[in-house]
């Protein structure tokens, strides 16, 4: 993971070649000049793989990004609030999330020729219903709980209990959630790439495969312009949701009581 | 012949935070229709004693020591003699009685699958429930037969969760804080149910609540941080209590002035030298910091403790 | 209270080894590797038990020969077998035999007659036919028609059709051809813009349909042939559909596709494939293979693959690099079909600095288009002339030939002679007032396939920016208003529209009528005045004459700068059909009738 | 039963499906009618240079697109009631007739493979929980994490890469193969798009199921019947999968609807012609109303998915049940 977010910050330095640019003949093979060859464009893939980690990286985790912090905001605000405003936001999100995703997407994409940011704030957007709906669900279990009475007893405001009380009480689920996010939003954005929906002028995973994909290079057996772009991606993915994993059960709250009933530690 | 015999069991469970030692070297015996009542707060290893005796514990859970029923040690029997031993001789009347019960299955469901399982034919099983029902005190044992778990109070639940560990007719049950939760008469008619049900049964009654053990049960057992600490009949207990902690949950009962026992119980991983209760005593001594007291028997079966009964 | 009870929450999962989790994924891949080690076992050829493979007349002689030293001399047996033997017979005697699998990339390439929302039939058809059908010498071959006049004035049309059946056994007759154009028409038909110019057509017989236009048009022949050209229907079927709009000929029953081509509608199943089978009673002499299968593979790498290992015959429009890589794959050969489809750099005459045609003049020396032409794998440079000389033959001025060649040096000369800029000491053009000079390129964003015009830019940008010292910057701009971007735009890349450049009457891309403009924003008054004299000129030599002074005036004013014409790559399977590369189509990539009239079936010695 | 579960909650999640597919149907509109650059531009590139401007405005008049707005979006509004969803553009066929074949393609490949799907992802799930912490549970868990850490259409590559071009055991796309080739059902067929599909969606499925059955275990009446001896089959069966199915039901359920969404990958590679490669064609030719068709169905789809599950839910849980009379 780390060295992942490494790479993406120093692509710039590490990068032999700019990656938009000709620097050999088409479909070199492998060597010195050129790690991983060139593409049928004669630019070199190495530096394509490398600067591409980083829209890649910037879209799943931006997306992300934005899924947890709105969900989070909006989950917290319907949860504790409750009464009508959550009966308006839980209402609005049920509607809402019946709305397709990819479907909304793929159309957006082609309509709004998208930057990379607007991309990634309406998948966030998106995202951030379902974020909402499980944050919701946490918060209201929290409401009940006797800190938070505790808390309203002491005549504090709803707005610092809800900072000082029940964000935190939320975060891991937030993170857990986050992780999850960026690597669903990150295989989502290199899908569309891969449809041939992405940026254009910005490199990333995606746009590789598409142009190993549509240029022939998978059916005629180049790995060296295939595999590097398609094991990147599967690797930070991977890797991603073991983080994910493992972390879950330590964050959230669900396995909790497996072992709490014999300690009953209050 | 005692009926169970637990002789020095320890648990201890392997966590991040280091081992809890939940139980620590408990020795007890239990008679034949003898009604102990096991007391002490929340995370003295009261249940986890109950759980250990049935076997109940985590696979990860280490059990040391011996329980003895009957003379066979539970500790080394087969998942298949376990089980057969659960429900027909040991039976274990869980915590939180609502969540004890299967949500999806209506109580009727579930105590003719019980039924079943205690040898009952389908048509014994459909006949014997009414009459086990009314016997935990339903006047209408149809409708309670009906209900699903989630539309019964918590005084119901409780009483069908002791008729299905009545189910088997156990020779030991285990009442793992049955009153737990409930109003003050339903906490006296569970009670009086319970003496009811055991009249020809030994109990092991698990409890924080010291009037109610002292209702039902002939000897207490007083936990704390995971060892007995007092053991002796009621009425001893009651009038001469030893241990400073005895002493001190007894003076925390509204009827005897309120007064709590000051600080916390220690964190069963890190559990400080010397006795565990030191640092809560009011009488302690130098000794107490330093060195870990044994259990001293003060006759009669009294057993305490505590440095100051040496 | 939370914190407490974390520490308490142990879970298994943390109990397992990161090292098991590699584990799994090796164990995994492991799964895939021994199948991409084996061989590729899929290259046998599926199909021949319904009797694919053939011979060749060749080999079909040289049989004959051993066959006969065997009986009369009593040497060694015939290598051929039974089987082989009979399909070497079915080519000699010109027997439709075998099948020929195409692929198709969408739905909307299968041969359907959809023409109300599409561009109308192509004229690849196999199906249907027009009247007439535009040659690579820059003639016209009969198709239905059998021959064709024009009055003096070229505003009277008269084509004799030939005796030729509707595949559904009716007579085609000039009623069929009046239908077509008065439906087009009628419906308000996509198509109907072809045959604005035409004011009626009448059929004094069955066999001779007349049309009569409002405008003299002496190449209303290849009007009716291409871009995109007209399909006569059949009036007995096409006169019941109300609304072409929602017509759909797959669900029509018996009167599925009936056109009067060389193959016939067989079967299909929709989004799948689609079958044609040979009409023998087809008015031409009929095709040598028996079917024709049309294929859809939306996907590129899915295509290649197919072609690899036999499910399809044939794969055309692929790209250089896989034509360069599939050249060493056994079985495979790939042919250019050198097209009529090109590039140019384009000038916007009216904003500066290309308003100063010497400006435009000193850039045509800076084409380097050998190197352009080299990028892009399938394309050929074009020299400075405004028709392609492969399509429009003698109607080229030999003058303008190599009139603008590769030179920077020339570039500097003119630069340097010019008013409005300087040329410093390293030979680097600036303005007079020591400004760089600035050029924003449009790129039509993904709209280009492959993106040659991004390729061909590359390779010139190089040349101005390091040898001309100009600032050259490319701008990707979305498809959808890349028109109107060109329109604001001093310089832009163009793709050629194919058969644009084949006939004089192309040359009416510069002209500027009073009311429109032009693409090229060019205005030359004499140059109009030449096209106006040649819209009214029916004779084929002064024609000539007046296209030989407008590309003269072209050539002097260079609106725009041709850069190369590109092919279309097809690969094939040498081991199933021969003869793809004996006529080269003129559009509509392989999917032509007279392609498929020549293609014979190969034996597989293999086998 | 239905009577039993009460008509408002039904009809209160009914008019919430509805209004859901109203907000959608305007949302679509007005956005890619709003939006720059419409089918007109498009076509004008196909046609070059050619067409006059009365050919396009016939075409646009045709097409309803000179209207006002407002005008066009009531037009479209009562058109979609009564079942008229307009024409494709590309097709030139009415959308609602054109998806409704397609859909019945996907249908073939999304029901068997959300079936097998479902079915794979519960037993593995169940099982990896129920054996929590083992070597097999292990084992599935990271094997399936890696699964599912893989796009779709990586597996799909791989899989035509390997037993279609490699072993060349099954066909190489589409649902037929061209009459009198090699005799490949329509099994063999779907095949492989259906495995893929699968295969992606299982790993979801599974870690739900996986978390469920861990909580379920952890519940008091697990070991309630452990403690009354019932034997561990009989508490995996009676008790733990029932209770730990039903959270994860509705997911599926949804999940199975998002799915349809997925194949526009799928069907793209395997050349089925179904909505996801409908779709991936009107994307490719800016086709307005076969979009706005295409979107609407996936709407429509979801939003029965979810009315199935709600529907579903108070019928095997109590709880619920109770709850919605008790309203």
């Amino acid at each position: 993971m780390l060295l992942y977010l490494l790479v993406a910050l120093l692509a710039s330095w590490l990068a032999p070649y700019d990656p938009l640019e000709i620097s050999g003949s088409p479909c070199e093979s492998p060597g010195p000049d050129h790690l991983f060859g060139t593409n049928d464009f004669g630019q070199d893939l190495f530096s394509m793989l490398l600067l591409g980690s980083r829209a890649t990286l910037l879209f799943g985790f931006l997306g992300a990004c934005i899924s947890a912090g709105l969900g989070t905001g909006l989950g917290v605000f319907s949860g504790f609030l409750g009464g009508r405003t959550d009966r308006v936001i839980s209402g609005t999100l049920d509607v809402l999330m019946t709305i397709p995703q990819l479907p909304l997407l793929l159309v957006l994409s082609i309509y709004l020729r998208p930057g990379l940011y607007l991309l990634c704030g309406v998948m966030g957007l998106l995202g951030s219903l379902t974020q909402a709906r499980i944050i919701r669900a946490k918060v209201l279990s929290l409401s009940t709980e006797n800190f938070v009475y505790a808390a309203k007893g002491l005549g504090l405001s709803d707005f610092h209990i809800m900072f000082r009380y029940i964000l935190p009480s939320v975060f891991p689920l937030t993170f857990v959630k986050f992780l999850f996010g960026a690597q669903h939003y990150m295989l989502l954005g290199v899908g569309l790439s891969f449809l041939g929906l992405g940026d254009p002028e910005i490199v990333d995973w995606g746009q590789m495969l598409h142009q190993v994909y549509s240029g022939g290079g998978f059916a005629l057996g180049l790995w060296n312009w295939f595999l590097p772009p398609c094991f990147a991606m599967v690797g930070l993915s991977f890797s991603l949701s073991l983080l994910g994993y493992s972390l879950e059960p330590w964050l959230s709250p669900q396995l909790r009581h497996e072992k709490q009933a014999f300690f009953e530690c209050d | 012949m005692e009926l169970i015999e637990i002789k020095s069991l320890k648990v201890t469970f392997p966590t991040e935070a280091g081992l809890v030692r939940s139980v620590d070297c408990v020795d007890l015996q239990l008679g034949a229709r003898e009604k102990l009542g096991l007391i002490g707060e929340t995370g003295s290893g009261k249940s986890v004693l109950a759980h250990a005796t049935l076997r109940l514990l985590q696979p990860d859970a280490l059990c040391e020591g011996e329980i003895l029923y009957q003379g066979r040690n539970l500790l080394d029997c087969t998942p298949t003699e376990l089980r057969r031993l659960r429900g027909r001789e040991l039976a274990l009347i869980p915590q939180n009685p609502s969540r004890a019960l299967n949500p999806l299955q209506t109580v009727g469901k579930q105590l003719f699958e019980t039924l079943r399982q205690a040898g009952y034919s389908k048509k014994e099983a459909v006949a014997k429930m009414p009459e086990l029902l009314r016997s935990v005190g339903a006047i209408d044992p149809d409708s309670w037969a009906k209900a699903y778990p989630h539309e019964c109070s918590g005084g119901m639940c409780e009483r069908i969760v002791i008729a299905l560990s009545l189910a088997f007719s156990p020779s030991l049950l285990l009442a793992d804080e049955p009153t737990k939760g409930l109003d003050s008469l339903n906490r006296a008619r569970i009670i009086t149910l319970l003496g009811e049900v055991t009249e020809n049964r030994a109990l092991l009654f698990i409890t924080h609540d010291l009037e109610a053990a002292a209702l039902l049960c002939t000897r207490l057992a007083l936990m704390y941080a995971g060892e007995l600490v007092e053991l002796g009949d009621k009425a001893a207990v009651f009038e001469n209590p030893l241990h400073p902690y005895t002493r001190g949950l007894l003076f925390a009962l509204p009827a005897r002035g309120m007064q709590p026992i000051p600080g916390r119980s220690p964190p069963l991983t890190a559990l400080p030298d010397g006795c565990r209760f030191h640092s809560r005593c009011p009488e302690a001594i130098a000794r107490c910091r330093s060195q870990h007291p044994p259990l001293f028997d003060t006759g009669n079966g009294h057993f305490c403790r505590c440095w100051l009964y040496v | 209270m939370n914190l407490k009870s974390f520490k308490f929450r142990i879970l298994k999962e943390n109990s397992l080894q990161p090292v098991r989790s590699w584990f799994c994924l090796l164990f995994i891949l492991g799964l895939f590797l021994p199948a991409c080690i084996l061989p590729a076992g899929a290259s046998v050829i599926p199909g021949d038990s319904s009797g694919d493979t053939c011979v060749s007349d060749e080999e079909l002689a040289s049989s004959i020969l051993s066959y006969m030293e065997y009986s009369y001399l009593g040497k060694e047996e015939p290598h051929l077998s039974a089987e082989e033997l009979s399909l070497a017979a079915h080519n000699f005697r010109h027997i439709p035999y075998g099948r020929v699998v195409i692929p198709v990339s969408s739905e909307g390439d299968f041969i359907t007659p959809n023409i109300w929302y599409k561009m109308g039939v192509p004229t690849g058809s196999l199906i249907y036919e027009g009247l007439v059908t535009r040659n690579r010498d820059g003639n016209y071959d009969s198709w239905l028609a059998e021959s064709w006049n024009s009055s003096k004035d070229a505003k009277v049309w008269t084509f004799r059709l030939k005796e030729a059946k509707w595949q559904d056994g009716e007579p085609v007759s000039s009623e069929d051809v009046k239908f077509t154009h008065d439906y087009l028409k009628d419906k308000k038909l996509k198509l109907a813009f072809v045959l604005n110019s035409v004011e009626r057509v009448e059929c004094p017989d069955a066999r001779t349909a007349i049309f009569y236009l409002e405008n003299p048009d002496p190449t209303f022949p290849d009007r009716l042939s291409h871009s995109p050209g007209i399909a006569i229907f059949p009036k007995h079927i096409w006169e019941n559909v109300e609304n072409p709009a929602s017509y759909d000929e797959y669900a029509s029953g018996d009167t599925h596709f009936i056109g009067s081509g060389p193959f016939r509608y067989k079967a299909a199943e929709r989004g799948q494939y689609f079958l044609l089978e040979a009409n023998e009673a087809y008015h031409g002499d009929s095709p040598y293979v028996k079917e024709v299968a049309l294929k859809l593979i939306p996907d590129a790498s899915s295509r290649l693959f197919a072609l690899q290992s036999g499910e399809i015959d044939v794969l055309p429009e692929i790209t250089p690099v896989e034509a360069e890589k599939l050249k060493g794959k056994d079985n495979i050969k790939v042919y250019n079909i050198p097209d009529a489809t090109g590039y140019e750099i384009a000038f916007n005459c009216e904003l500066f600095p290309t308003n100063d045609p010497l400006f435009r003049q000193a850039l045509s020396h800076a084409v380097n288009r050998e190197n352009a032409s080299n990028t892009l794998g399938n394309a050929e440079p074009t020299e400075t002339v405004f028709l392609l000389p492969d399509l429009a033959h003698d109607f080229v001025n030999p003058d303008c030939i190599r009139k603008y060649d590769y030179d920077i040096e020339k570039t500097r000369a003119i630069f340097k002679a010019s008013d409005n800029f300087s040329v410093d000491s390293d030979g680097k053009v600036r303005y007079k007032n020591g400004d760089q000079i600035h050029l924003k390129i449009p790129l039509g964003g993904k709209a280009h396939m492959n993106r040659a015009d991004e390729k061909i830019l590359n390779a010139i940008k190089m040349d101005w920016e390091d040898k001309l010292g100009f600032d050259v910057e490319f701008e990707v701009v979305p498809k959808d208003i890349y028109l109107e971007e060109i329109g604001e735009s001093p310089i832009f890349i163009d793709g050629m529209p194919g058969t644009m450049h084949d006939d004089v009457e192309d040359l009416n891309n510069f002209y500027r009528s009073p009311a429109g403009s032009n693409y090229y924003h060019y205005d030359n008054p004499k140059y109009n005045r030449l096209m106006e004299e040649l819209k009214n000129t029916t004779d084929r030599d002064k024609r000539k004459e007046i296209g030989y002074r407008m590309q003269a005036v072209l050539a002097e004013d260079v609106p725009t700068i041709p850069v190369c014409s590109t092919g279309t790559l097809v690969a094939y399977r040498t081991d199933r059909f021969t003869g793809w590369e004996s006529v080269m189509p003129l559009q509509a990539g392989i999917l032509d009738k007279k392609v498929f009239l020549n293609i014979k079936p190969v034996s597989s010695q293999a086998s | 039963m239905v009577l039993e579960i009460g008509n408002r909650y039904i009809l209160r999640r009914f008019f919430s499906g509805l209004l859901a597919f109203l907000l959608s149907i305007t949302l679509t509109f007005f956005l890619l009618r709003s939006l720059p650059g419409d089918y007109m531009t498009d076509l004008l590139l196909e046609i070059g240079r050619y067409a006059p401007p009365e050919l396009v405005a016939s075409f646009k008049h045709e097409v309803g697109l000179d209207l006002p707005l407002p005008e066009q979006y009531l037009l479209y509004l009562t058109g979609i009631l009564k079942g008229n969803w307009g024409h494709s553009f590309e097709y030139g066929l009415p959308v609602f007739s054109l998806i409704r074949e397609k859909l019945y393609w996907t249908l073939v490949l999304l029901l068997p493979s959300s079936l097998l799907s479902a079915g794979l992802g519960m037993g593995f799930g169940a099982y990896s929980g129920w054996k929590n912490g083992s070597k097999t549970d292990a084992f599935l868990l990271h094997s399936l994490v890696f699964v599912g850490a893989v796009p779709s259409y990586c597996w799909g590559f791989a899989g035509l890469f390997i037993f279609s071009f490699r072993l060349g055991l099954l066909p190489f796309g589409g649902y037929v193969s061209l009459p009198g080739t090699e005799p490949a059902g329509l099994f063999r067929h779907a095949l492989l798009p259906v495995l893929t599909l699968t295969l992606c969606s299982v790993p979801g499925i599974y870690y739900l199921m996986r978390n469920s059955m861990l909580d379920t275990l952890g519940e008091d009446y697990i070991l309630a019947a452990r403690a009354r001896g019932f034997s561990e089959s009989r508490i995996l069966f009676q008790h733990a999968l029932p209770n730990s199915i039903l959270p994860v039901l509705t997911m599926t359920s949804l999940h199975c609807a998002h799915m349809l969404a997925g194949s526009v990958f799928i069907e793209t590679i395997f050349a089925w012609p179904g909505l996801g490669l409908l779709t991936y064609s009107a994307l490719e030719t800016h086709d307005l109303p076969l979009l706005q068709g295409i979107f609407l169905v996936d709407t429509l789809l979801i939003i029965i998915a979810n009315l199935t599950a709600d529907l579903l839910y108070p019928l095997i849980d109590p709880r619920i049940r109770s709850r919605i009379r008790g309203e």
